[in-house]
Order: C-alpha cells, then structure tokens, then sequence
C-alpha cells in the first residue's frame, strides 16, 4: 500500500461562502499501480491532489477531516519541513499548464537539477547531478544539449516534458499528474501518456492520472475512481468500470455522452443540468437532481457504499433491497448502444 | 437594467467587495474622503479671507482656540491656509502623477512593447531629459510658457516622466514576453488594444504604486520651484510653500512645519492606501 | 551581447550632444548674463560689457555652443567658470568623492532596508509587520528632507554631540547625511519591491518551486526575486543616477560640498561652464548607469537578452 | 533586521522630540587660553583675487589677508587710522592725495612693500571692472621715491578718501611671478597669511608672524562654508564655529542660549519700495507719498526681519554721513494716504496691477499689499526668477516693486539711485530731475565735510518731499559669538578685522 486517503472532507472558506470542494473521499493506490480520478471540472480532483502535496492556499483552504497515510504516517500531520522532504523526492506531481509552470529565468537544466539538489540525500556530486539530468531528459525525449536552453525556447509540448522530467528525477514512489495533456495536441498526448507508463514499468511509481478525458483513462489506469461533487461516486478496477454491468448513474450518463466509433449513435445524450453549488450541496445523493433514476430516497439521505469485490458504487439503487434495480440499469445500457 | 448593466453592476459590487475586505484601503478611503471634503467645502469651513488677512499683532502664535493651527510670520492663521492650501496642492499632486502616469505609460509601454528602433528613439530621448537638472527644465518651461498653474503642472510632470517611462518599459518587457500577448497577436488585435488590454493592466501592481507614491513628491517639488517664480504666487496658500516658508521658524514654531506636513502625509498615505486596495481588488488572480 | 553594447556606448554620443544643446540653450535663453551678476545692478554698464566680452558671452550662441563642444572633443577641456576663472574640472573633481560617497552610502542602506523589508511585507502579506512597513514607509516618503536632516542634527551632533554638524572630512560625517538621504529613497524601494514580490509569488512556477520540495527561503530568492528585480533594478538605477546628481538638501543642511549644490548655485549665477561641464559629467556617468540597469535586464531574463541579440526586433 | 530596528528606534526618539531648549555642554569655558577661531560663512569664495572679486565672503577673507593705506570707517564720519601709510596729505587743490608709507612693512613671502607695490595695486584697481568704482576720479599715480605716493585726481572728489582705504595692497613682483598663483594663493601684508583651503568646504589662515602691528592673538582662523542657517545656528550651540554673521530667523533660539552673544551691526543697506516714476499713477508725486504713508514699517520690519532692522523712511541710514534728525521721515498714516489719493484723483479701490519681485523678497511683498489694500490700492504679486526679475527691474519694465538694496562706500554713493544718468541701473524709480543731478555733482566736489553734510540735508529733503522712493528700513547686519570671545563692536557696514579679536 502506497497511499491510503481516508474520508478526505476540504473546504475553502473565504468571509462570504464556502465551497465544500472534497466531500469524504477514500482511495488507496497499491506500488506500480495507476489510478485514474475522473470527473468534470470543479469536481475537486485538483483539491484532492493538492491536499496530498500539501500546496492547498494556506488562508483559505481547510481540511476538515480524514487522514492521508503515506509510509505510515499522515501526511496532513506532517510539519512544513516534513513535508518538503516528500515533495519532490517521495511524491511529485505535474500541473497542468505546461506555458506558465516553468520558471522563465532559469534553464530547463537548473530547475530539474534543482530537485535533485534538494533532495540529495546520498551526497551526489555536481557532475553525477549534471549526468542525472541528462539522463532524464534524454528520457522524457528531449537531447541533453538542450539543457542550456530556456522555457520561452521549448514548445508547450516539450515544456510539459520538462515538467513530467522534474516530477521525475528523484524517482518519487507516486506521481500525481494534473491533467497532463489537456493543454496539447492528441498526437504530443499519446506520446506523454506513453512515456509516462513507460517510466511506471521502469521505475515502479504508482501514478494518480486526474483527467476528465475516459480515453486517457483508458489507455493508462489499473482502477478508477468517477469523482462528482467532491465524492467518490463509483471505484473499481478498468474492468469493473468499463466492463462491468453495475455502474452509478452518472457514470451511465458519461459513458453515454461519448461516441463510439463503432455504431454510428445518432446523437449524444449529455447529462442535462449542470454541477451542483459546491456552497449548497444537495440533501441526499448530491447527483439526485440530474439522475433520470431519482428516488424518493435518494433526495433526502446519503447513499450507503455498495461494494461487490472492490467494486464500489454509492447508489440507493444498489441499497440491499434493490436487486432488480441492477436489470433495469442493464437495458437502459444497451438502448444507449454501449 | 440590460444584461451588460447587470454584469457590470455586479463586476463593480465584487470589486467593491473585495475592496472592503482590506481594512487598510478602507481608512485610506476615509481619510480620502475627509481631505476631499476639506477642499471642497474650504469656503464654508473658514472664510477664503482669514488666510491673507495678516495681523502683525497675532504674529507666530501656537495652536490656540482662535486660531486651531496657530498663526504663521505675518500672522495669518495656520488653519484657513492649510485647508484653502489643500485644493492647490492636491490638485498640483494628482495631475502631475496622472500626467506623468499617463505618458509614462505610453511612451514607456510602447518602448517596451515594440522594441526595436521605437525603443532606441524614445529611450534616447528620454535618455536625454534624464540627465538634464529638472531645475533646468522647469526654468525652460518657464521661459517658454511663463508663469500659471497649467505651466506649473507641466513643469513637475516634465522632470518626472523619465522615471515613470523607464520603470514601465521594464515592466513592459518582461509581460510583453508572455503567451498571452503572443495569443492576442495571432488573433489579429491591435497593437494599441494588446498593450492597455493585456500588457498594462498585468504590470499595474508597481505602476499604481510608483504613481500614488509620486503624489506627495509632487506636492513637495512645486514649492521647490517658487524659487524660479514658478510656483503658486502668494499670498495665495499652498502646503509646499507652506512648508518651505516655515524651515526658517524650525525651532521656534515648530507647529508651522507640522501641520502641513501632517496633511501631505495623510493625503499621501490614503492615496497609497487606497491605490493598493485598487490593485488587489482589481486583480483578478487574487481569488482569496 | 558586445554588439549591443558597443551601438548602446555609439548612442551614448547623440544622447550627450542632446544635452549639451538642450542645457546651453536653456541657459543662454534665459534671462540674466553673468556680467550683471557677478557685478551686481550697481555696476556700470561698460563695465559689464567689457567682463562679458572677458568671459567671451557676447558672442552669438552658435558661435559659443560650437567653440565649446569643439574644446571638449579636441582639448577634452571643460572651461573655466565665469565666477572662479578656474578651471570646472577642478571643482567638479572637488566635489564629485562627496557625492559619490553619499550616493553609494546611501543607496546600500536604502536598498538594503528598502528589498529586505519589502520582500518580507510580500512575503506576509496582510501582516502586521506588512502594514506597519507600508506606513512607515509612507511617513518617510513624505517627510521633508531639510526637516528629518536638521532633527537628525539637532538629536545627535547638539543634545548627544556624538557627530560632527558639518563638513564632509571622515566617514562619521557621512553618517546622518547618509540616513537622511536613505529614508526616502528606502520607502519606495520598499514599496516597489513589495508589489513587484507580490506579483511574483502569484505565478505558477513558484507552486511548481513549492512542489519540487523548495523551502520558503530558497524560493524567495532563487525564484521570485529574480524574478521581481526588473522594476526593482530600474527604480535603483534610476535612483542611483539622480542621487549622482547630489543630493541637494542633505549638502545644505550638513554642508557638504557636493555635486547637488555646485550645479544648483551655478545655474543661478548662469555660470555655464560649470553647469554644462558638471552635467555632461553626470550625463556620461547616468548614460553608462542606464547601459549597465538595461544589461542587468539581460542577465536576469533571458527573453530581454534574446530580444536584445536580434537588435531588439521581436514584434514588428 | 537588526540593523533596521536600530535605524527606527533613532528616529523615532527624533520625532517624539519638541523643539529644543538650551543646549546641554556649557562650551562657553573651556574656549579660553584658546588661539584658534572657526567662523562660518553662508558661501564660499569664488576666488583671492585682492581686485576682481565681488562678494561679501572674499571681502571678509581678504580683508585679514590684505592691509590697506589706511583704515577709514566706512560710515564717513571718523578720520582715517593709519596703516600702512603713517601719515596723509591732501593739496589744496583737493586734486592731489600725498602718502608716507612706513618702511617697515614686509609681504608675507618676507619682500619689502615699497610704494612701486601701491602704485601696482591702484592701476590694477584703476581698471577691475569689480572694484573700479573704489578709485573712480583717480587720474595717475607716482612715486617720487619708495616709501612715498602721490595720487592725482582727474577733478576734486571728496569720496576719493574712503575708496583709497579700501584698497588691497599686493606684490608687483609676486604678480609678475605667476598671475594664477596670485589670484588663488593671495600673499598680502595684512595680519593673517593665506594658509589653504579645501574647495567648498574651509579657508584656513594664519597668523603673521612679522606683521608690523605686532602679531595677532589669534594664531589659527578658519572660515566654515556652512550653508543652512539652521545648521550654522546648531554649530554655534555645539562650539564647533565661534563667529557667524546670521540671519534673524535663528535669533530667537541663539538668544535663549547664555554661550551666545549677538551684535547688531548697521549697514547701508536699505529695504524699499521703488515705483517706476515713467509710469502713471506713480508719476504722481502724491500717489508716491500715499504709498510711503500708507505702509506700516513698524509691523513690516517685525514681519519681514522678525524685529532685526531699523524703521527708516530715509535713503541715508541713520548712521551715515548726511544723515540728520531735520529729514523728514513718513510715519504710518492711513487716512493721510487716502486723503492724498483722493487730492491725486484716483477712485479707491484701485487697481494698481502687478507688485513684481524676485522670490527672496516675496516677504516685503506679502506684507505691502496688506498694507496697500487697507488704503484702496489692490495689487497682484508676481514672482520672478532672480535673474529676470533683475533684467526687468533695470530696463524699466515693471510698474511697482519691493527689494532690498546696498550703495556702500561713502554717501556719494547714493547718486547710484536718484541721479538720471544711473537710470538702467541702479535708479529704480527712473527718476531724473536736473536739480538733483546738479546737487549730487557739488556733493562730489564739495571737500569740507560740514558744507558736504548741508548738500547732503538738501538732497534727502527734497528726495522726501518728492517721495522719490517709499524706503522702508534699514536691515541689521546680525552677528552671534561665543561669549568667551572678546571682539570689539563691529564697525559699520560689518567690515570686522580679526586681527582684533582674542579669547
């Protein structure tokens, strides 16, 4: 066990409001393994990642509860020092925006020596760090002369390459990437995801890939999680996810507003209505307002996980008595032309 | 009220908000108001008279209930000249610094934005104006335009653009560097519309500081150019003047230098105040 | 880079030319000739005329301003002053050591407190210590010079008599003159600094920094000062050149002879060797500050210093 | 931070300081037994050229540096002292001025100063366009043998006298050693030798050992380019500087410190308002006269010189040879002022347009346009740079105005200022009257000094009767001290010699 985050609540509280962005959230991530966190926008798999590097924004960010076990200790706990320790060295993460994430004064060989430098706990010298961050570059695709050179002369492609380098060079034992290709062309985006696996199998690292893109998690992920309204709605293996019968609702309604290449669906079915205030979240199942499978009870109490082999949904429709629920949500599958 | 009414009513009303939550902008903003309302409503506080009618026999008296701020060498009283003084020095502060902000920003913007032979030609030349004493300027000024308020104005601004320009440009450099800005370009907006949409309001921060900070070194430089003739004729009041003419009674009436001094600190220190709760509330990145 | 440097060190000469012109004309435009004031009105007339035909001021004003730029170029001679008949590089190199040592003085300390404070009231913004910098600061931008310079003396050189009350001999006469000139220069620099930092610290590489595992300390100053050091480098600059300029009020009240006073008294005896020798003086000095901030903007980003190496073409 | 908090803790004890009392070092005793003298000066010296020079500073400095023939004070009323010259004579002619030179004076470079030196001084005199004025009506000078001088006059002029004595006598043959050396390492006779100086900061001299008075009991004089009033009044209080000529402003604090003596010295110098006479309504004699009646000189010399000036509506001050008690003096008289306006026809109130001055003298001219208002005549004040304000003033180009001016020297001086051949200069007002000019001429010639004084009684009448000038007062000359030092009273115009002073 790698990781282990449980019942994770984070809200931001400025004079006037506050936002519930993480609501009880739970998850672990075995070594090796890739876990993809998927959700729309605002879902809060930023917040959640955040909360693991510990760079939530100190004045308004406030974790109201949960633990977050790394190495057998809560990382929530851990003093500042502590935690810039593990940053960098044991957890890394990638941001999103390639353009403004580098450091315009400084050379792209500077800022990746530069983790190194900070954790150089085994005394490297000055030309084994120069070897080091050659050799990762070369690695993430960029020639090592190149190290010289400054982020206004690296595209937006190359640049997130340098920022997966960084993440990289002290071999952290699990990487968070942020949407790491959201901001690049699909031909670049194949090529990051499949270095990034490449450098799982090499090194080890267990990756939590955040993404609303199904694609990405498709291509890369061991188990995923469908985050909306700060929870973890439904969690379980590719397979439990993409092959399975039992699904929450919402993750139906985001497989069906995909196409598929092989029917030709005449239109998509986007999920009417939009994500729920995070300053009022909904009574009940905060997805109760846009579930066309809305039941009395799912307005007014939180549903109970259901769990079926590691396969968890937290859905009133899988509530014990519910069985001939699971065959309803079957044909409906099939009339979308899964 | 038409959409866009409502959007900027409610754009205004986050500013507004936003300004309020910073207690410092807020008792700027009141002592802003208090100095304001001074100036304008000076005529109905005390009588535009009792500032140059001078009673010999009155001369260089403290602070007293007759006269709140005491009288000055001819005996005029200390407080109607601080009050009528404000309309002239706050205006003389607050027009040169947006003079000067305002052409700063333009010649200084476009130096750093264009680069090229336009930043050589307007460096240059602001070069030039850099290494000539302001006194002088201000003395050529006066030879070509002769003495009023509006020549006093340009003479101020004239010795302080170089400054402005060169901090700009700098600023300027750098965002002008950004994406953005590259982004804009692609899709065909004016140079003109990149610089004061997207290049100035991102250097604003140093820019509004550099600018309310001016403000009480204008005030104190228009006296420092009566010595050319070139300041506020007397016996009209001025608090630069009115400074400058109480260093000689600096020991034995200091209360002549305090007053003055006092009120072009706190006009100073609200114009600062509140140029900073400008910026933050202005700020778009700053969310929390 | 040396490209640049060298057509930057050519443009010097335009720039140079462009003072002269605009000082002497500025001077001989104006009222008043040196005749009547070193003899004063109660002199008489012929003898006026025969000390300004001495000094050579009743030539035409081209004739003058040629003669004297071409004595500069080929004898690299500045003139004799209409007051001293002496020659204006003596006093220019008599007071000149004043003012360079005052302007180094108190630059150092002014940028020291000014950067230091104003990176630490960014860094805890909305503080205490942020506001009380903010207003101290403010105070000092505001307090007239010739007042906080004569409380100095009145407090350290009467009541204390710790410190000489004038002249500029040894060091310990540097020291108030040095704090008064000081103060107002550090409360904008603390200011400037403050919102540059600020901007800075909002960017993303810094969270990027923060992530890499950097402690607060070195992201300050390896991230975001070098970052903010542009506009702080040109207020410096520009602050420094002016200061160059002498500090007119501090060599008033501390009787230092210095730059400041020797062109402000020259311009009003209209004795325009000395004005135009000591400002082309400083204008040599300001122009290769000016060259050295604009090279310091290359050194620290290199985007500027790219701009730079393709002649600064980047947008057109 | 340290350092930071040591900086702001300093000056806040400033700011929480009042004004200050009495100093706390009593440096009054530890002075005597002393020989050294620091005074301070508010500029410094140009140059130490004995002729060319113009400001009061270089005639301080050369004053001790230089001796003269002999030694006259410049209020005219007292007889000549002998210096150099033991003994004088003048023939009857009055054309021509006979010197007996002592024979034991020595230059401070030990040479000889015989009279082919006093001849070489006079000529150069003769043709310095700054001191010329000193020698005017001088025609040529011989020296039948070393030790004797014969000056003759082109035409009688009784002022010759005053001007011989103040003329710097200086070495032929140090001048023709090298000229620039001369100009800036003066060596002269007088009681102190040049020592050095450091540019914009000090002027050291000291004493001269073989000067034929006997040594001075000051061994050691510096003078301190002190600028700022305020700070030369803090070193007077600390005992860094011992003799200051000061302004008023400072006289209240260096009153009230006991280490401190003041002198007020008189001085020619009068402040006053001078109305262009080619202009109307000032080509009325009795708008002039208004104008004098209608200004409060007792309130203007307590505003403008904080007390430091005697109230004098007449152009000779009251210590000066030709002054007497029978001149009429204006007194503050408003309702007279409106009377002789209304008789002058003008309508009050009056606009009499621009009260133009430099910024120095803004003061007189926020104080006469209080007074000129209390009687119906409005004025606008305008300041001017110095330097155009002069140009205006010379070439008549104003209508009214407030200045103070100096015509030093002997009384004659005064022509500068009424006669009209001076009109462009120094005569202000423009004001040309043949009877007057005529007057002055007899002044010139006239050698007997009580048939001078009467001319002199005729002149200033009738420049009151016709109002020529509205005069104001005549400004001290004030001079602070340590108390340990013993300095004689200061001589007219405060031309002091410190060959006088001791501790």
């Amino acid at each position: 066990m790698v990781l282990k985050i449980e019942n994770l609540s984070v809200s931001y509280e400025t004079d006037i409001e506050v936002v519930h962005a993480v609501n009880d959230i739970s998850f672990s991530i075995e070594k090796g393994e890739t876990l993809g966190l998927v959700g729309e926008t605002g879902a809060g798999k930023t917040t959640t990642a955040l909360s693991i590097m510990g760079l939530l924004p100190e004045r308004t960010a406030r974790v109201r509860s949960g633990r977050i076990e790394f190495q057998e200790n809560d990382l929530l706990a851990l003093s500042e020092r502590e935690m810039q320790h593990i940053r960098g060295d044991k957890i890394s993460m990638i941001f999103q925006d390639p353009m403004t994430a580098l450091n315009p004064v400084l050379t792209v060989g500077e800022q990746i020596a530069e983790a190194l430098i900070l954790h150089n706990t085994d005394g490297y010298t000055q030309k084994e760090i120069e070897a080091r961050v050659e050799e990762t570059l070369e690695l993430v695709g960029i020639p090592k002369e190149r190290k010289k050179d400054y982020p206004y002369q690296f595209s937006g492609g190359m640049r997130q390459r340098v920022v997966i380098a960084i993440a990289l060079v002290c071999n952290p034992d699990l990487l968070i990437a942020d949407e790491p290709t959201t901001a690049l062309d699909v031909t670049i985006q194949a090529q990051i995801l499949s270095m990034i696996c490449d450098l799982q199998r090499k090194y080890g690292t267990s990756v939590i890939m955040i993404t609303h893109d199904l694609g990405v998690v498709a291509e890369t992920c061991d188990k995923v999680g469908i985050i909306y309204a700060g929870e973890m709605v439904e969690y379980g293996t590719l397979y439990d996810i993409f092959e399975g019968d039992e699904h929450h609702p919402y993750t139906v309604g985001l497989f069906g507003s995909i196409p598929n290449l092989k029917e030709n669906a005449r239109r998509l079915h986007p999920i009417e209505g939009l994500m729920p205030d995070p300053t009022n979240l909904p009574e009940g199942c905060s997805f109760s307002p846009r579930c066309k499978r809305c039941m009395e009870i799912c307005m007014k109490k939180k549903p109970a996980v259901y769990e079926n082999n590691g396969h968890q949904i937290r859905c009133h429709l899988y509530d014990a008595g519910m069985q001939k629920a699971v065959s309803e949500n079957r044909k409906e599958a099939g009339e979308d032309g899964r | 009220m038409s959409n866009a009414g409502k959007k900027r009513n409610s754009q205004l009303s986050e500013i507004w908000r936003r300004y309020k939550k910073n207690k410092a902008a807020m008792v700027g903003l009141v002592i802003l108001v208090i100095i304001l309302f001074l100036a304008v409503f000076a005529d109905l506080i005390v009588p535009y008279s009792k500032c140059i009618d001078q009673i010999g026999a009155e001369r260089l008296q403290g602070p007293s209930l007759k006269h709140f701020f005491g009288t000055d060498e001819y005996g005029r009283d200390l407080f109607a000249r601080v009050i009528h003084g404000s309309r002239y020095s706050l205006f003389i502060g607050v027009a040169t610094s947006l003079m000067a902000l305002v052409i700063g920003a333009v010649l200084g913007a476009s130096a750093g934005y264009f680069g090229g032979v336009v930043d050589t030609v307007i460096c240059r030349i602001i070069d030039v104006f850099m290494c000539v004493p302001p006194i002088l300027l201000s003395l050529a000024v006066v030879a070509a335009l002769g003495t009023s308020m509006r020549n006093l104005i340009i003479a101020i601004t004239v010795s302080c653009i170089p400054g402005n320009v060169r901090l700009i440009r700098s600023l300027v450099l750098t965002v002008a560097e950004q994406d953005y800005v590259e982004a804009a370009r692609s899709y065909g907006t004016s140079h003109a519309r990149i610089i004061f949409r997207y290049v100035l309001p991102n250097a604003m921060g140093p820019i509004i500081v550099n600018t309310t900070m001016a403000i009480s070194d204008m005030i104190l430089s228009a006296a420092g150019l009566s010595f050319i003739g070139m300041g506020i004729q007397p016996p009209s009041p001025e608090w630069g003047a009115l400074l400058s003419s109480a260093q000689q009674y600096m020991f034995t009436s200091p209360y002549l230098l305090l007053f003055p001094g006092m009120f072009i600190m706190l006009s100073s220190l609200s114009f600062n105040l509140v140029g900073d709760g400008l910026t933050d509330a202005l700020d778009p990145k700053l969310k929390d | 880079m040396v490209k640049f440097v060298v057509k930057r060190l050519l443009y010097m000469i335009p720039v140079l030319l462009g003072v002269a012109f605009l000082v002497f004309a500025i001077l001989s435009l104006t009222p008043g000739d040196p005749g009547t004031i070193i003899l004063g009105i109660t002199a008489k007339p012929e003898d006026i005329a025969s000390l300004n035909a001495q000094l050579g001021y009743d030539r035409p004003f081209f004739i003058r301003f040629f003669n004297y730029i071409g004595d500069i170029i080929f004898h690299f001679d500045l003139g004799t002053s209409y007051q001293s008949r002496e020659p204006v590089i003596d006093s220019i190199l008599a007071r000149f050591p004043n003012t360079l040592k005052l302007t180094i003085f108190s630059m150092s300390v002014s940028s020291v407190i000014g950067i230091s404070l104003g990176i630490l009231s960014a860094v805890r913004q909305y503080s205490v210590l942020d506001h009380v910098c903010v207003i101290t600061a403010l105070i000092f931008a505001c307090i007239p010079g010739f007042w906080l310079g004569l409380m100095l003396l009145m407090l350290f050189s009467l009541k204390l008599g710790w410190l000489p009350p004038y002249g500029a001999g040894s060091l310990r006469h540097f020291i108030l003159p040095t704090i008064t000139v000081s103060m107002t220069s550090a409360a904008g620099l603390l200011r400037l600094t403050r919102s540059a930092m600020l901007e800075t610290i909002r960017q993303e590489y810094i969270r990027t920094a923060k992530a890499k595992g950097a402690s607060e300390k070195r992201i300050i100053v390896r991230h975001a000062l070098r970052n903010a050091m542009i506009p702080v480098i040109t207020t410096l600059g520009t602050s420094f050149g002016a200061s160059l300029g002498g500090a007119i009020i501090a060599e008033t009240v501390f009787a230092m002879p210095g730059m400041g006073t020797l062109i402000t008294t020259a311009i009003r005896q209209k004795d325009i060797p000395t004005v135009m020798g000591a400002t082309l003086f400083l204008a040599t000095l300001f122009s290769l500050i000016i060259l050295i901030v604009d090279l310091l903007y290359a050194f620290i980003d290199p985007r500027i210093k790219a701009k730079y190496r393709n002649g600064g073409k980047s947008h057109e | 931070m340290k350092k930071t908090l040591a900086v702001l803790l300093a000056l806040c004890m400033v700011i929480s300081m009042t004004a200050c009392g009495k100093s706390s070092t009593d440096v009054g005793s530890q002075n005597s037994g002393k020989t050294d003298l620091v005074i301070a000066v508010d500029a410094d010296v140009d140059t130490l050229h004995p002729a060319d020079f113009s400001t009061t500073v270089e005639m301080d400095v050369l004053n001790q540096v230089y001796d003269t023939l002999m030694y006259m004070n410049p209020d005219g009323a007292h007889e000549p002292e002998p210096r150099i010259a033991e003994s004088y004579e003048i023939s009857a002619d009055n054309m021509d001025y006979t010197f007996r030179l002592r024979k034991d004076v020595t230059f401070h470079d030990g040479t000889k100063l015989t009279a082919s030196d006093v001849k070489f001084s006079l000529e150069m005199y003769m043709n310095s366009e700054y001191q010329g004025s000193q020698v005017t009506g001088l025609k040529s000078v011989d020296t039948p043998d070393d030790y004797t001088v014969v000056c003759h006059l082109e035409n009688p002029y009784s002022p010759f006298m005053l001007g011989i004595c103040s003329v710097h006598i200086a070495s032929k043959a140090y001048y023709e050693k090298s000229a620039e050396e001369f100009a800036n390492t003066p060596v002269g006779s007088g009681p102190y030798k040049y020592v050095g100086r450091n540019k914009g900061s000090n002027i050291t001299l000291e004493a001269y050992d073989k000067y034929y008075r006997g040594e001075a009991s000051i061994k050691k004089v510096t003078f301190e380019v002190i600028p700022d009033q305020s700070t030369m009044a803090i070193a007077l209080q600390t005992g860094d500087v011992h003799f200051a000529n000061i302004q008023s402003s400072s006289m209240t604090q260096l009153q009230a410190d006991k280490n401190i003596t003041i002198a007020e010295v008189s001085t020619s110098g009068f402040a006053y308002v001078s109305m262009n006479t080619e202009k109307a309504p000032f080509d009325n004699v009795k708008v002039r006269q208004a104008i004098n009646y209608a200004i409060n000189r007792e309130n203007l010399v307590q505003v403008c010189f904080d007390g430091e000036a005697e109230v004098n509506s007449n152009i000779c001050s009251k210590s000066r040879f030709g002054y007497s008690d029978e001149q009429f003096q204006y007194t503050y008289d408003p309702e007279k002022a409106k009377s002789l306006l209304a008789e002058a026809g003008i309508a009050t109130p009056y606009d009499l347009g621009e009260l133009l001055v430099a910024e120095k003298y803004s003061n007189l001219a926020t104080v006469i346009q209080n007074d000129l208002k209390a009687v119906g005549l409005n004025v606008t004040i305008a300041v001017k740079e110095f330097n155009a304000y002069i140009g205006e003033l010379t070439s008549g180009n104003y209508s009214i105005t407030a200045l103070n001016m100096t015509l030093e020297g002997d009384t004659q001086m005064l022509e500068m200022a009424l006669t009209s051949d001076y009109i462009g200069t120094a005569n202000n007002a423009r004001y040309s009257d043949a009877q007057m000019d005529e007057l002055f001429r007899q002044a010139q010639a006239e050698t007997d000094t009580d048939k001078r004084a009467a001319i002199f009684n005729q002149i200033f009448t009738k420049a009151q009767d016709e109002a020529v000038y509205a005069i104001l007062g005549n400004p001290l000359n004030l001079y602070a001290y340590n108390s340990a030092l013993k300095c004689p009273e200061i001589p007219f115009e405060g031309l002091y010699s410190i060959y006088d002073f001791s501790w």
